[in-house]
């Protein structure tokens, strides 16, 4: 037995594990005790307690390869656990328990408020867990499938909400077609290397020729299926559906955590196994990404809807992450990853302001919502500033430093054209991130507008994201130490 | 005592009195005001007085204060220079200044009133003015000349607005002010000229540079040397009313007339002349700049005539009869006679601040009336105001022995004999001198003489002037009469005392004496042309006098000679403002289309309305491009970006069809990419 | 030969049960027709030795999901959708789409082929307790990680299905 | 007369199997067909990595197909019960009239 | 000098922010004090400033440096020069003087308006004190987000378009002088081995002219949006007229300093070669005429007094532009003096239009005329301002201009000779707005008896006057202050082109042979 389940295969497994446990615990506890809606919130006590021993499990792991350096792999290369999957480990550990903290006040106002909630978003994270650490593409699908899968619940959560329903058909059916070419490219490079570990699948790609037609079919079906997984233009169109309908808190961590555990995914497959093949893969992903900036900026200008248009940013920011891998130069990753950082904070933070707009029977995402925040909560109005200037990417907030890291990349691999179109779009951005501004800060209140839904948790998830967002802005060392320690192999 | 040290207090002392006024004015009694404002201006004349009499003692005849660097770039100190030229000039302004004052305590008395603060206003800005005035002539270099340049054209400014609340005050004065500001331009550009060819802009290093070998004359050549004079000399045609600048200086009379008398008569008018006075070492080395200022100053000084012979308002008559007169002097720097155009300046202001102060007197006795065609008979009932305008009218016709007769033969005969001169210059002088006669006495006669032609109620209300105001008359008739006596012409005999003018100027002029010498000489040795030619001139000047007399005083009002066709072109001064008109305006309304109907407001009267109107027809038109194409480029650019917004939304249909298909497509391209790449 | 007799009947049924699925009018037909598919793909999955995946083919899917599927048939009822139009306006453009996605693929496929060296059916090294325990052997060792993680996604599967479906929690 | 079966032969069923799923995605609009078209999809995949793992002579493809097929199933059984909960909201099974979110 | 007092400048007004937050709205008095008093504080502390520098050492003093982000190479590394120096003193010195005029003009929201102030302030003191340059881009896009407010929030009628106008146009000047910054951010790795924003080491640098023409316009487009030279000005008359009447006076007495002061600090020590460039240098000539007489022209038509003052700004800024790609002493220690004296002339033009704005709401000119008649004080100051601005002499006006145009003379008679028919244009507009406004009978009912300039607004503009005055008489301490940096930068940049020429020689033989 325990050639199958070495200690160390343990020890890279326990945070997975845990989370798992208590996902199901969850999911347990709320069948047999939790009868009334008001005492579910007690389920946060699992998410807190799971996200606190998968956080000690990971902080060994961490420790360990701080002292003894190197990376540890388990199960003969499915998993490994390098800095790199670490980082982003924290990040959903960060993302998933924001998300679970703020989301009970929204789910009892649209009384939707369930235990599955919290087990499903461990259960998420699991998923993301094998994106982040697999290695060997088996693994790596079967995580991707088991976060879609949850997600496609969790967007559908609002049960009684017809958009719910709508948003999860649509991302079901576009995320299964998606799913199907992804599969469909993984298996062409299982043919063309025999095995499904990417150390292997990278010697056989290293021993083609960029432009060979089989890797080609691989690199393009598996490409499709991962650019539609974050929302890269043009296989963006499900996602500002997707967020509109979803739980709005949902909607950040879709926009955040599952972008994420995506691009962890889409660097280890490409800056690794297709690394060679950059050559032919390197003006589409570029095409993708200027594409994405065009359609995410100048659809959000005229966007009403606050959901929808910070989705189209999404996919705007997506564009600003590829651009990232595109200079593929070790800036070019740590932009990647501190961009991925910054983007999730701020995200989330802004859908959380936009959570506790959420009022009886209203979703409160059109931008008239916004209006006299100022005056009705100058704290969110202002963290609600904070947030937005820094998605808009200006100094000193967290957003500029992502967007320095892109553009010097850039600039340092000769892609001036490429900086410079993404230097404009910095500037459309910024109008439609100050027409909600606008709107928090000069526009009247409106009439019939009530006391916004404020919860502990959501006074909690904002004071930390939104500290965050300035704090990497002022000071962003910590987190250039860590980007850079996730790189060095 | 040492007063030369003490020269920066000349202009300071004036200045004090007009911080006292401006400033707290409204807490000063009528007496106090009364006390300080021609106080402070006499204070200035003992100590110019007492630092002269001192210069007199140097043999270099110069001296120099330097209190600190003002402008250390291009090496401006806040420096003054007394020598015998600014001598003149500060014993001018202040002796001048200071009677007008005395005068204008009398005048303005009225002004006084709780609600209508002018009186210490009108001090405030006259003592100021005489701050920039002594400024402008004690300055040692051009900046600083500049300062006290741009000075006493603020104060014109504020003089000719005095009565702000009359639209046409306020006209003229910013007529005057931008016409200036055009001149100034000129002058600026003319200071960098002269600062980069001599590396200073202190007179005296100037002038030694000048005088070096560097620098030859440029004779027959139109070279950097000549630019820079004739741009300095544009400066001066603005400050001094010549052509093509000169038309600010008759509506500048809407001011009070004291101010008429002082600034734009007597001392800032002259300023132009001056400033070239001192830039005698470069107009010296470029004759063909002279020649240009002289035919100006001829030019304008029979235009300026001509169109005096036929004005009916009093003063405007003597508007002109100045902006001729400057003409005068500057035929002087023009031919080289720089101590001729001094002289003349220095006799000018006498009698011709007497003859504004006199039309002053006439027109505060006729309570406020200035057309003389309602006026006559005067005689008798302001005898004071009579006999010393008779003086003055005397002199500026050029009757000997009164002042006029000597400056203005002295320019005549140098016109003649001058190396620079030219007959023709002669002759323009000429004919201006018969025609100042015929004006001059024209004004008398019609105000003087005859029945009176006013009504009822003015005629009971005619009155003497308070002493006050004759005082100053009188003693500025005395000064028309002997002022002339220290510059005869050498024919009348040398002597330290009949040249002493001449003498006494040398030192600052002999740099450019130097640099043309024999020309004098050469004259003077033809003595019976200089008597002959004098005879002329005072025939013109008699001749002038006794057709004015028959004109005006035998024949009844139909009798006299309309004039023929010329009569309408002088009344309307050529119609000078009317060319300005058809110049910039009509010949841009025909472009400026509908436009038109709106600047009408902006096109009533002539020059610089004129091109005030075109100018703002030009920025109207960059207003225009402003908001179309600048700003239209870049609202087209958000435009654009909020009408794409719209068709990039509209994929976003809603359906999973279109959704599906577009993810299709994506993958399409990819493979149609490599399909095509490969 | 008669290797590819069989390898042409059973294309030939997934093939058509699939092109049915895609375009008969009533919703039952198309499981239907669909469980004649996936029947021919488990025919294949015999002919390629992998005895194993044909069990899980017929047991699971056509046992399985098609029954839900027929249950959600039934629950909602489809009269009315099956007189409706059956086909999106648009189909000539998606027709159009995938007609041109097929091609590029085999394209590509008769580009690469022989850069896969593939050899005519080669007979499978025989193992030591035939397929199923091989394949236990390799599923239990090298994918432990996914196969554990698989029972989680089915676990999610159960509670999301639930979840969704259910009236009141 | 028949020529030998090759891996290439069920790599072109597998497109052709795509591509009918596909075509059926694109084209029908009922929700229903649309889940079963997908399961083609997953199919065609399946064949793909069976051929795959045969010429290869591993059993790794077919452990691959093994996960595919759970995959397949668990999206079947949420995507279902997405479908109920729509369905009772609004009773309808058209994808095209599915529309409330869109622009 | 280790103290670190430049800090105690560059953090006062952030600090009395922090205070200011914790005070309850409602208490407005107590906010309007607080920010008055951190404003006030924040004046005195830059006054030692004055009398520690020391006008005859070269380089920067004050200097302090400290790690802040390594791993980038960016310090918090801070030091001024005398041109800086006399920037920060007029940032500190209008910062009070706007704060101070709000007290009972803003009646709305007052937390929020002081906070935007105070932390402009920080942002504009910062900008001016950065030896780092992307210590210098953080405060530069800093100072953006306040005054969107304070133009969005308290501004006039179309306050939001005015807002997202300057907003889009400064950020998009801003966002491509970044690229540039990283240009030479990269190229210095490239030669030296290590990262640094420090532009006492990026100096260092010597790029090929190409390259140096490439960052020089990514620059230029910050820079010149900013000042703003003559195609990107047309955000300028929108947020001026729009602003509050502090607004526009920071607007126009500091913000519009950045783009000046960003081209004399860096465009021309770091791009040396790229700045002496003929084609550059003329384009950049060209535009500063095009602005000093379009605007002047502009201007005269203006039918709102307060776009009037507006577009007289952008003549004004053409001069600076002007004298500093005069590339001389007196082109540049001219430019940085006008930009003062704009800052006060300007400044006060700006108050007095809101002084009356305040009584009667109206800016329309054809609103007024006879002013003189109801408030002597006040056309006694509008007239002082006027003649400042108009550059008199004896006034601050004159020794900008002046010298300016005596650098320009030496560069080019012709550009001289282009420029000053902007100072006639510039006596024209402002007579003749005088004239409407003050001067002729009280044609308006509403505009009798105005209440003249009351105590607070008497405050506000006898020190103006005063150091507008003092400017004129004895500038001699400004040329002083700016004699050592100004030579400096001259002196680099023409070491630079003159290599050039050395280099260009030997052709020129070959031709002239």
């Amino acid at each position: 037995m325990s050639q199958y389940y070495t200690a160390t295969d343990h020890f890279v497994l326990l945070p997975a594990i845990l989370l798992a446990l208590f996902g199901c615990a969850t999911l347990l506890f709320d069948f047999l005790i939790f009868p009334e809606a008001k005492q579910r919130r007690w389920l946060l006590v699992f998410l807190v307690l799971g996200e606190a021993f998968a956080g000690a499990a990971f902080w060994r792991q961490q420790a360990f390869l701080l002292e003894h350096g190197g990376n540890l792999t388990a199960f003969r290369g499915a998993l490994v656990i390098d800095h790199y999957a670490l980082f982003f480990h924290w990040l959903f550990v960060a993302a998933t328990l924001i998300t679970g903290l703020v989301s009970y006040r929204y789910l009892e106002v649209r009384d939707e408020h369930h235990g599955e909630y919290y087990g499903l978003l461990m259960l998420a994270q699991t998923g993301m867990y094998f994106l982040a650490s697999g290695t060997e593409l088996v693994t790596l699908f079967v995580g991707l499938e088991t976060m879609a899968i949850t997600f496609y619940i969790l967007v559908g959560f609002l049960r009684a909400d017809r958009r719910s329903n709508e948003a999860a058909l649509k991302y079901l059916i576009l995320g299964s077609l998606s799913t199907g070419f992804l599969a469909y490219g993984f298996s062409v490079l299982y043919g063309i290397s025999g095995s499904t570990r990417l150390s292997e699948i990278s010697a056989a790609v290293a021993a083609r020729d960029a432009w060979d037609p089989v890797l080609v079919l691989a690199v393009g079906t598996a490409g499709a299926g991962l650019l539609f997984k974050i929302s890269a233009a043009p296989f963006h169109m499900w996602a500002p559906d997707a967020y509109e309908g979803a739980p709005t808190m949902i909607t950040g961590f879709l926009a955040t955590a599952s972008k994420a555990a995506s691009f962890a995914l889409l660097l280890r497959l490409f800056v690794g196994p297709l690394g060679p093949a950059r050559e032919s893969w390197e003006p589409l992903l570029a095409a993708a990404a200027v594409l994405s900036m065009t359609v995410g900026n100048l659809a959000a200008v005229t966007q009403t809807n606050t959901k929808r248009l910070l989705a189209y940013s999404s996919v705007s920011h997506a564009g600003y992450i590829l651009l990232g891998l595109i200079a593929g130069s070790p800036t070019g990753i740590k932009g990647v990853l501190v961009y991925l950082l910054v983007y999730t904070f701020m995200t989330l933070g802004a859908f959380l302001v936009l959570t506790s707009l959420a009022r009886q029977g209203i979703a409160g995402d059109d931008i008239h919502d916004l209006r006299g925040l100022m005056k009705r909560a100058p704290g969110h109005a202002l963290w609600m500033l904070v947030f937005l200037v820094s998605l808009a990417g200006i100094p000193p907030t967290a957003g500029f430093v992502g967007k320095f890291f892109i553009f010097w990349a850039l600039i340092e691999t000769g892609h001036y054209t490429l900086a410079v179109i993404g230097a404009v779009y910095v500037v459309v951005a910024i109008y439609y991130y100050f027409r909600m501004v606008k709107a928090v800060f000069v526009e009247p209140e409106e009439a019939e507008a009530g006391p916004l839904t404020v919860s502990l948790g959501t006074r909690v998830g904002l004071a930390v994201t939104g500290a965050l967002t300035l704090a990497v802005g002022v000071y962003p060392e910590p987190v250039l130490r860590l980007a850079q320690m996730s790189i060095s192999r | 005592m040492n007063f030369l040290d003490l020269i920066w207090l000349i202009p300071l002392i004036p200045l004090g009195g007009a911080a006292a006024m401006l400033f707290f004015g409204r807490r000063l009694s009528m007496a106090a005001i009364r006390g300080i404002g021609p106080g402070t201006v006499g204070l200035s004349l003992l100590l110019s007085l007492g630092a002269v009499a001192q210069l007199a003692g140097l043999e270099n005849k110069s001296h120099e204060v330097v209190l600190y660097k003002w402008l250390p770039l291009i090496g401006a100190d806040w420096g003054f220079l007394l020598d015998p030229l600014s001598s003149v000039m500060i014993l001018v302004v202040t002796f001048v200044g200071f009677l007008i004052h005395v005068y204008a305590t009398g005048y303005m008395a009225h002004e006084h009133g709780p609600h209508h603060g002018g009186y210490y206003r009108f001090f405030g800005y006259m003592n100021l003015f005489v701050f920039f005035m002594l400024t402008l002539v004690l300055a040692n270099n051009y900046p600083l000349l500049f300062v006290g340049w741009e000075g006493v054209g603020l104060c014109s400014y504020l003089l000719i607005g005095f009565y702000f609340h009359k639209k046409s005050a306020s006209d003229a004065a910013n007529k005057a002010f931008i016409v200036n500001r055009i001149g100034d331009a000129g002058f600026i550009l003319g200071m960098f000229f002269l600062w980069t060819l001599t590396g200073s802009l202190r007179f005296t290093e100037v002038n030694e540079a000048l005088a070096s070998a560097r620098f030859a004359p440029e004779a027959g050549v139109f070279g950097l040397l000549s630019l820079t004079g004739l741009l300095l000399f544009v400066g001066a045609t603005g400050k001094s009313a010549q052509i093509p600048l000169f038309v600010w200086l008759p509506d500048a009379m809407e001011g009070p007339t004291p101010v008429s008398a002082l600034i734009h008569a007597a001392t800032m008018v002259t300023a132009g002349v001056y400033m070239c006075a001192r830039s005698n070492a470069l107009l010296a080395l470029t004759p063909e700049t002279s020649h240009i200022i002289a035919a100006v100053g001829a030019a304008t000084a029979i235009l300026a005539a001509s169109i005096g012979l036929v004005q009916n308002d009093i003063k405007r008559v003597l508007a002109y009869s100045t902006v001729s007169q400057l003409g005068y002097m500057f035929v002087a720097v023009g031919v080289g006679a720089y101590w001729a155009a001094i002289f003349h300046l220095y006799t000018h202001a006498f009698f011709k601040a007497l003859l504004f102060l006199g039309a002053g007197s006439v027109i505060h006795a006729m309570s406020g009336e200035q057309d003389m065609r309602r006026m006559g008979g005067l005689k008798d009932k302001i005898p004071v105001t009579f006999r010393t305008m008779f003086v003055a009218s005397l002199a500026i016709a050029g009757i000997p022995p009164l002042a006029g007769f000597f400056s203005k033969d002295e320019i005549l005969w140098q016109a003649w004999s001058s190396p620079l001169g030219a007959k023709a210059l002669w002759a323009a002088g000429w004919a201006t001198a018969a025609m100042t006669a015929f004006y001059m006495w024209r004004l008398m006669f019609l105000t003087f003489y005859g029945e009176g032609r006013m009504d009822e109620h003015t005629r009971r209300h005619i009155h003497e002037s308070p002493r006050s105001m004759t005082v100053p008359l009188t003693v500025l008739a005395a000064g028309s009469v002997v002022a002339g006596w220290i510059g005869m012409p050498k024919v009348f005999g040398e002597s330290g005392f009949q040249q002493a003018f001449e003498h006494w100027l040398e030192p600052v002029f002999e740099v450019a004496a130097r640099a043309m010498h024999g020309g004098h000489e050469a004259a003077h040795h033809d003595a019976s042309m200089e008597w002959a030619l004098m005879g002329l001139s005072i025939g013109a000047a008699v001749g002038g006098i006794l057709i004015a007399r028959h004109v005006y005083l035998r024949l009844k009002e139909h009798e006299r000679p309309s004039g023929g066709a010329l009569y309408p072109v002088l009344y309307n001064k050529w119609y000078v403002d009317e060319a300005y008109n058809a110049l910039f305006v009509e010949g841009l309304a025909k472009g400026g289309g509908g436009a038109m109907a709106r600047f009408d407001a902006a096109v009533v009267d002539g020059g610089v309305n004129g091109t005030a109107w075109m100018t703002r027809l030009v920025s109207k038109i960059s207003i225009w491009y402003d908001t179309w194409i600048v700003d239209g480029l870049v609202n087209l650019g958000a435009f654009t970006v909020r009408a794409l917004s719209f068709p990039v939304r509209f994929f976003q249909t809603g359906y999973i069809h279109s959704y599906a298909l577009m993810f299709l497509a994506g993958v399409l391209a990819i493979f149609g990419y490599y399909w095509w790449v490969r | 030969m008669t290797e590819a007799i069989f390898f042409y009947c059973f294309a030939a049924l997934a093939v058509a049960g699939a092109i049915l699925t895609v375009t008969m009018r009533n919703a039952v037909h198309c499981a239907i027709s669909l469980i004649a598919s996936l029947g021919g793909v488990a025919g294949l999955y015999l002919m390629l030795h992998a005895e194993f995946l044909f069990a899980v083919q017929i047991v699971l899917y056509i046992g399985g999901i098609m029954v839900l599927f027929l249950f959600v048939i039934m629950l909602v009822n489809l009269e009315a959708a099956a007189r409706e139009r059956q086909f999106h306006r648009a189909w000539a453009g998606g027709v159009l789409c995938a007609g041109a996605t097929g091609a590029v693929l085999v394209w590509f496929w008769s580009r690469g082929l022989e850069s896969l060296r593939l050899p005519p059916g080669v007979q499978p090294t025989p193992r030591e307790g035939g397929n199923v325990e091989s394949l236990a052997m390799v599923l239990f060792r090298d994918y432990l990680v996914p196969f554990e993680l698989a029972s989680l996604l089915l676990l999610v599967a159960i509670v999301g299905g639930v979840v969704m479906a259910k009236k009141r929690i | 007369m028949l020529a030998p079966i090759t891996t290439a032969h069920y790599l072109v069923l597998s497109a052709i199997l795509l591509l009918i799923g596909v075509v059926g995605i694109l084209t029908r609009r009922n929700v229903i067909v649309l889940m079963m078209s997908i399961e083609i999809i997953l199919n065609a995949v399946n064949v793909n990595l069976i051929a795959f793992s045969r010429n290869l002579d591993q059993l790794e493809g077919q452990v691959f197909a093994i996960f595919v097929i759970c995959v397949a199933v668990a999206e079947a059984a949420v995507g279902l019960g997405i479908l109920i909960a729509l369905f009772r909201n609004k009773e309808t099974v058209q994808v095209d009239e599915i529309d409330l979110l869109k622009w | 000098m280790t103290s670190n007092l430049l800090s105690v400048v560059l953090f006062t007004p952030l600090a009395g922010l922090l205070v200011l937050l914790f005070l309850p709205r409602e208490k407005t008095a107590l906010i309007k004090w607080c920010a008055n008093l951190t404003a006030a504080a924040g004046f005195l502390v830059s006054l030692p400033l004055l009398w520690r520098f020391d006008r005859a050492a070269d380089g920067y003093q004050f200097v302090e440096k400290k790690e802040w982000i390594p791993s980038l190479g960016v310090s918090y590394f801070i030091g001024i020069d005398g041109i800086s120096l006399l920037l920060v003193m007029l940032t500190t010195a209008m910062g009070l003087i706007a704060i101070f005029y709000s007290w009972d003009v803003i009646k709305t929201r007052e937390k929020e308006y002081y906070a935007m102030f105070l932390l402009q302030q920080t942002g504009m003191i910062g900008v001016f004190v950065s030896l780092d340059f992307l210590l210098f881009y953080i405060f530069w896009e800093l100072v953006l987000v306040p005054m969107y407010f304070i133009i969005g929030v308290w501004g006039g009628p179309r306050k939001l378009y005015a807002a997202i106008k300057f907003f889009l146009y400064t950020l998009a000047g801003g966002v491509l002088m970044l690229l540039g910054i990283l240009t030479l951010y990269f190229q210095y790795a490239a030669q030296y081995g290590r990262y640094t924003f420090e532009i006492t080491e990026l100096m260092k640098l010597n790029l090929p002219l190409g390259m140096q023409q490439w960052v020089f316009w990514a620059f230029f487009l910050g820079f010149a949006i900013k000042v703003p030279m003559f195609p990107f000005h047309t955000w300028l008359p929108d947020a001026h007229t729009e602003a509050p009447t502090a607004g526009s006076v920071i607007l126009a007495a500091v913000l519009l300093k950045m783009g000046t002061y960003g081209f004399i600090r860096f465009s021309l020590p770091l791009l040396p070669r790229a700045s002496t460039d003929q084609t550059i240098v003329t384009v950049l000539i060209v535009l500063s005429l095009t602005g000093i007489l379009y605007g002047a022209l502009v201007s005269l038509m203006q039918q709102d007094w307060k776009k009037l003052v507006a577009y007289s700004s952008v003549s004004h800024l053409g001069f600076c532009t002007l004298g500093i790609f005069a590339l001389n002493e007196a082109g540049i220690a001219g430019s940085v003096i006008q930009q003062l004296n704009h800052g006060i002339s300007t400044g006060m033009l700006f108050l007095i239009v809101g002084v009356i704005y305040e009584r009667r709401h109206t800016r329309m000119i054809a609103e007024y005329g006879g002013l003189a008649h109801v408030m002597p004080n006040y056309a006694i100051v509008f007239a002082f301002a006027m003649l400042s601005s108009a550059g008199l002499p004896l006034l601050n006006g004159f020794v900008g201009e002046f010298t300016i145009l005596q650098g320009a003379f030496q560069a080019n008679r012709w550009w001289a000779a282009l420029a000053v028919p902007g100072v006639v244009f510039g006596a024209a507009y402002l007579l003749w707005l005088y004239q409407r406004t003050m001067l002729g009978e009280v044609t308006q009912e509403k505009n009798k008896g105005l209440p003249d300039l009351n105590w607070r607004e008497w405050a506000v503009f006898v020190p103006l006057m005063l150091w507008a005055l003092s400017i004129g008489v004895y500038p001699k301490p400004y040329f002083e202050i700016l004699e050592k940096p100004v030579a400096q930068i001259v002196h680099r940049v023409h070491q630079a082109s003159a290599s050039v020429a050395q280099a260009a020689e030997p052709a020129r033989e070959a031709i002239s042979r």
